[in-house]
C-alpha cells in the first residue's frame, strides 16, 4: 500500500493548481477516475427591474466572467448542451435580410447545406449589403431571425449541424 | 424635447447620460462592445446594442458601426459623450449627413476650437489674453531679444519640430537668452534637421482654471463659473474643484466674460468648457476650448444646482436655453476625485481584476458617478477612471473633510486605486492651505 | 467641541453620527451587538465595543452597559440616535449623573414633551393651536352637543380607557351626535368598566407636517422649516418630503413659529421636531414633539444646506447656534424613500437574509444613508429599515423624476424590499398631483 | 492496520498547509486515495484605511457569516486547533481587575486550578465589582488580559485546560 500513501509534494502542486486557476473545489478519486472541479460560485442573474432590452437577449451575471467577454467571438464555440452546432454569428450591427431581393428565394433554409464559403444572408450596414458567409460546412439547422430583423453585433442568426 | 437618442459611449459617462435621459423620459439606446456585455448600468437604458469586439476601433472608435446601430434601432441623436468620438469632426459630419442630430457644437465650430492655431487667433479676435509668443518662426537671438523684452522674462524657447523637452530652454535675463537660443537652435537641427525656433512667454506655477459655458442656437450663451484642475500628475486631472479658491470676485467675472467672448466668436453652440492658465498675479490667457462635455462637470452641476447633461439634451433638441446668467448662482464649494483603477505605490500602473468588494461611501454631501460595483471586472482595454467621487459643502475646508472621510469610507478590492494618493493630496499642507499649481504633484510626491 | 464621544445606536444613524464625527475631528466611539460584531461601518469609528448579544435588552437598551462602555473608552459625551434610548428620561438622568453629557434636550424637557397631555398644555400656554377637544370627561350628551357646536362638526367621540376603535364614533350632525354618545358610552361601559367619554375635533384627510427646529443653550432657537409625512403605512412613515407642497408662504411661516414657540415655552435645549395635522383649510393643530433627531432629518439637510448632526454636536458642547432665521435658506425640493427589508407583497412581512446583490444608485441629486452592503445579514432582530435615498431637484416634479430612476436602479437582492411600494407611490396620480393625506396609503393600496 | 494510524506530525503539517495557502477544507482518504480540498473565496479581511480598534480585534469578514454572530456566546466553543482549550469570556464591559485588592495576590495565574464556581476576576462596571466565575474546571492555561484594562462583552480572559 506505500506507494498508495498521499504525496504531501503532489498536496502542494494541486493547491499551486487551485490557486492559478481559481479553483474553490478539486476532488480527485484515483479507484474512481474521478476529477471533480470547482470554480467560482453559483451567481444570480439579473432580472432588470424596469427596463426591457428588446434587441437583445442580454443577461447579466455578476461574477468576473468579464475576462471572457474580451475574447473575440469564436464561430465554434460550442454550448455544452447542443455540443453538435456551430453558431454563424453577424460580424456586424445591421439590418438582416435572408434574401438578395424580395422577390428571391432565400440565400438558405433549414436543411439547406453550406460550406464555408456559402453566403447565407446579408446585413445591411450604412446603406450597404455585406454579403455573410457560413465559414464553416454543414447544414442550417436552425435560423435564427427572421427577414428585415436589427441584429447586433455577434447575435446568433444560424445554427449549423457540421457534416 | 427627443423622444430616442443613442449614446455612443461606455462607463461611468454613458451612466449619467442615461439617467438624464430617464430623468427627462428620453429613451435611451445604449451601444457597447463584447467586453461590456455584462455591465449592470446596460439594464437601465431602454435598448442596448452590442457592436463590436473590446477593441475600440472596432466598436466605441468605430463610426459605422454606431450609425448602423443608431438606424436600426432609429434614433433621432446621438450623445457622444467625452473621449472617442467626441470631439471627431468626421463623425459629426456623418451624423448631420444622416440627418441624426449630434449633441454637441456645430461641425464648423468643432473645426475651429480644434485647431489649437485657429484657436488662439480667434481669441485674440476676441480680444482674450493668449500666452504670449511669437506667433511663428523668431528669425534671430536679436529678434527673440527684443521679443522677449516686450513680453517680460521668463520666457521659454522651443523648438518648432521639437518635442520631448529637446531644443527647450527657460531663460529669465537677456544673457542667457543669447546663449540659450543659439545653443537651441544648434540641438534643434541636429536633432530634428530643422532649426526653427520660437519664443513663448514662461508661465511660472499656473493654476489651471477652466471655465463651463453653454450656447443656444440663437447665440445665447452663459457661464456656470469656473473649476480648478490644477492638480494634476503628467497632464492628467486628479482633483478638481468649483470655484477656483483664489479668484476675487472681479477676476472670476473677467474669466468668465472670456470665455463666453470667445464662444460666441465660434459661435458656439451646445456645451463647451474654455481653459486658461492662471499666474501668480492673476492674469489670465487663454489656452484652448474643448468642444464636448468634460469628466469633471459635477463640480459644476454641484455648485450651481444645474444639470449640464440636460441643457446638452434640450440645446440640442432646439429648446432655447431658459437661463439668465444672472439667475446662474454658485453656493459652497464643490471638489471631485477622480478613482482611477491604478497603483500609486507602482508608478500609478493600470491594475485591472475583478472588484469583489466594494462599499461606496454616502452621507451628507457625497455625490458618486459611477458605472462599477461588486463584481465589475475592470478591464485592461479601456480608460482606468472607475469612478468620480463629489463632495459639496459650504466652504472649501469642510468639502476637504468631507472628502477625506468619504475617501476613507471608499473600498473597492483588490485591485488598487488612486483614493489613496487623493487622500495624501488631500492632506497635504499645500494643498489645504491652497497653494497648488499645476507642478504640485510633480513637486511633492 | 468634545474631543471623544459614544454613539449609542446601530445601522444607519450610527454611521450618520459617526460621519458627522469624522468630519468634525471627533473621536467616535461606537456600542455594537454581537448581532452587528461584522458591520463595516464599525470600522469607520475611532473605537467599537461590544457590549452585550443581539437581544437589545441586553445590548443597545442595556443602560449599565452603554454607561460602562462609556466609562472605560473615556468620553465626554453619548449621542443616542433616534429609537431605542433616545428618549429614555432614565438614561439622560444618569448621563448627567455620571457627567456625561447627552447630546439631546435637558431632562426636564424631555420629560415635558414626553408627556402627551402636558406638551398640549404646554402648546396651548404658547397660545399654539392643538386638535379642539373636550380636555376630560364629557359628563352627558346635553354638555357633548354644546362642545360639538363649540369646535364643529365632524368630531370624534372616544372612550378615555378605549383602544382598539371600541368606544369610538365619528359624527357628523347633532342628530348623530345624541344617540353616538350614548351609544358609545353604553359600549365602553361593558367593554371596559368605565363609562368615561371625551370629544375631540375629528380632523378630516390630514396632512402630516413637522417643522424641524434647533436651540441652543442660550435661548436662541431657529426653525429649518418643515417636512411633509403624510405618506404612511399603518402611522410608519415611508415617504418624507420637504417643503410640504401645499403650504402658502405666509401658512408656512406661522407654522413655523408656532414650532419655535413650543420649544422656547419647553425651553428647549437641540433638536427636536414639532409635529402638527394640517387640515384641507390649510389649519394646522399641535400634535407632539418628538425630543431627538428623526429618521427624516436628511430632507430638511438637503434643502437647507445645514448639517443637523453637526448642529446637535456643536450645542450640545455648548457653543452657540451661531445662526440667524433670516440666513437658513429652502432650495429646491428633497424627498426621501425609506428603504425597508419588508415584502410589499406579502402584507410587508418583515424580509431577513443576506444581501448577495447590492447596487445603490448614484449620479447627480442622489445621496444615500445606509450601513448595508453586499454581504450584509438584515437581521431579524432589528428594524426592517436598511437605507434611506434621498433625493434633491430643483422642483417636485423633477424630485420625483429623480426619485424615480433612482429607485429603479437601486439592487437589493436577494431580499424583498419596499423599492417597488415606494416605485408605486410615486408613480401614483394623486401623489404626482399632491392630493395626499395620512390615509393615502390605506385608501389607494 | 496499525501502521495506518493518523500522523500527528502529518496533520500538523497538513494544518500548516492549509493556514498557508488558505484553504478552508481538506480530506485525504487513504483507502479511497481521496483527496479533497477546498479554498475558500479570495475574502480580503478589511484593513481600516484610517481608524484603529485599540479595544477589540475585530475582523470583518465580507461574507455571509452574519448568522453566526446572532449566536449567544457559548463559554464552550472550542477553536479547532485549540481542542482542549476552554474559554472564560467576559459577560459584561467594563474594566478587568485581577486582584480583589491592589496589594492582594491575583485570584488566579497560570497554572491555577478552577472548579466552576472559583472567582477568577473582577470586572467593574458602573462603579459597581462583579466578581467573575470559572463556570468550568480545569487549569489556567493563559491569561488574556492585564490588570486594570478595559474589557468589552464576549471578550476572551483566560484560556482554562479541562481537567
Amino acid at each position: 500500500m506505500a506507494n498508495k500513501d498521499i504525496d504531501l509534494k503532489k498536496v502542494k502542486e494541486l493547491i499551486e493548481l487551485m490557486k492559478q486557476n481559481g479553483l474553490e473545489e478539486l476532488e480527485i478519486r484515483q479507484d474512481d477516475d474521478k476529477i471533480y472541479l470547482r470554480r467560482n460560485r453559483p451567481q444570480p442573474t439579473h432580472v432588470p427591474a424596469v427596463t426591457t432590452l428588446p434587441i437583445m437577449n442580454q443577461q447579466f451575471v455578476a461574477g468576473d466572467k468579464g475576462t471572457e467577454a474580451l475574447g473575440h467571438p469564436d464561430i465554434s464555440q460550442i454550448p455544452a448542451h447542443e455540443e453538435e452546432m456551430v453558431e454563424v454569428k453577424s460580424p456586424i450591427v445591421g439590418t438582416f435580410y435572408a434574401k438578395p431581393s424580395p422577390d428571391s428565394e432565400p440565400y438558405v433554409e433549414i436543411g439547406s447545406t453550406v460550406g464555408p464559403q456559402t453566403v447565407v444572408c446579408i446585413i445591411e450596414a450604412m446603406k450597404v449589403m455585406n454579403e455573410i458567409k457560413a465559414e464553416t460546412s454543414g447544414v442550417i439547422a436552425d435560423v435564427l431571425v427572421s427577414d428585415g430583423q436589427a441584429v447586433e453585433y455577434g447575435q446568433v442568426l444560424f445554427k449549423v449541424k457540421p457534416e | 424635447m427627443f423622444s430616442k437618442i443613442l449614446i455612443a459611449n461606455r462607463g461611468e459617462i454613458a451612466l449619467r447620460i442615461i439617467r438624464a435621459c430617464r430623468e427627462l423620459g428620453i429613451e435611451a439606446v445604449v451601444v457597447y462592445s463584447e467586453a461590456d456585455k455584462n455591465a449592470p448600468y446596460l439594464q437601465f437604458a431602454d435598448e442596448a446594442v452590442c457592436i463590436g469586439p473590446a477593441d475600440c476601433s472596432k466598436s466605441y472608435l468605430n463610426i459605422a458601426r454606431i450609425m448602423s446601430a443608431a438606424e436600426i434601432t432609429d434614433v433621432e441623436a446621438i450623445h457622444p459623450g467625452y473621449g472617442f468620438l467626441a470631439e471627431n469632426i468626421e463623425f459629426a459630419e456623418i451624423c448631420r449627413e444622416c440627418g441624426i442630430t449630434f449633441i454637441g457644437p456645430p461641425v464648423e465650430a468643432m473645426r475651429l476650437l480644434g485647431d489649437k492655431v485657429r484657436a488662439r487667433e480667434l481669441a485674440q479676435q476676441a480680444r482674450v489674453p493668449v500666452v504670449p509668443g511669437s506667433d511663428g518662426e523668431v528669425e534671430n537671438d536679436l529678434k527673440a531679444l527684443e521679443l522677449a523684452n516686450k513680453m517680460g522674462y521668463p520666457v521659454i524657447i522651443k523648438a518648432a519640430a521639437g518635442g520631448g523637452g529637446r531644443g527647450m530652454r527657460i531663460v529669465h535675463n537677456d544673457i542667457s537668452l543669447r546663449s540659450a537660443f543659439n545653443s537651441a537652435r544648434a540641438e534643434a537641427e541636429i536633432a530634428f534637421g530643422n532649426g526653427s525656433i520660437y519664443l513663448e512667454k514662461y508661465i511660472v506655477e499656473p493654476r489651471h482654471v477652466e471655465v463651463q459655458v453653454m450656447a443656444d442656437n440663437e447665440g445665447h450663451a452663459v457661464h456656470f463659473y469656473e473649476r480648478d484642475c490644477s492638480i494634476q500628475r503628467r497632464h492628467q486631472k486628479m482633483i478638481e474643484e468649483s470655484p477656483c479658491p483664489v479668484l476675487d470676485k472681479r477676476t472670476r467675472e473677467e474669466l468668465c466674460e472670456a470665455a463666453l467672448k470667445i464662444i460666441k466668436e465660434a459661435k458656439y453652440v451646445n456645451a463647451a468648457t474654455v481653459e486658461f492658465l492662471l499666474d501668480k498675479n492673476k492674469k489670465f490667457y487663454f489656452i484652448e476650448a474643448n468642444a464636448r462635455i468634460q469628466v469633471e462637470h459635477p463640480v459644476t452641476e454641484m455648485v450651481t444646482g444645474h444639470d449640464l447633461i440636460k441643457w446638452q439634451l434640450k440645446i440640442a433638441s432646439g429648446q432655447p436655453l431658459k437661463l439668465s446668467q444672472r439667475s446662474i448662482k454658485h453656493t459652497g464649494v464643490a471638489i471631485e476625485c477622480r478613482i482611477n483603477a491604478e497603483d500609486p505605490e507602482n508608478n500609478f500602473a493600470p491594475s485591472p481584476g475583478t472588484i469583489t468588494r466594494y462599499i461606496p461611501p454616502g452621507g451628507p454631501g457625497i455625490r458618486i458617478d459611477t458605472h462599477v460595483c461588486h463584481g465589475w471586472m475592470v478591464s485592461p482595454t479601456y480608460d482606468s477612471m472607475i469612478a468620480k467621487l463629489i463632495v459639496h459643502q459650504g466652504t472649501r475646508a469642510e468639502a476637504i473633510n468631507t472628502m477625506k472621510r468619504a475617501l476613507q469610507e471608499f473600498v473597492i478590492e483588490p485591485i488598487k486605486t488612486t483614493i489613496p494618493a487623493c487622500l495624501d493630496i488631500l492632506s497635504h499642507n499645500l494643498f489645504v492651505k491652497n497653494k497648488v499649481d499645476t507642478g504640485f504633484i510633480e513637486r511633492n510626491f
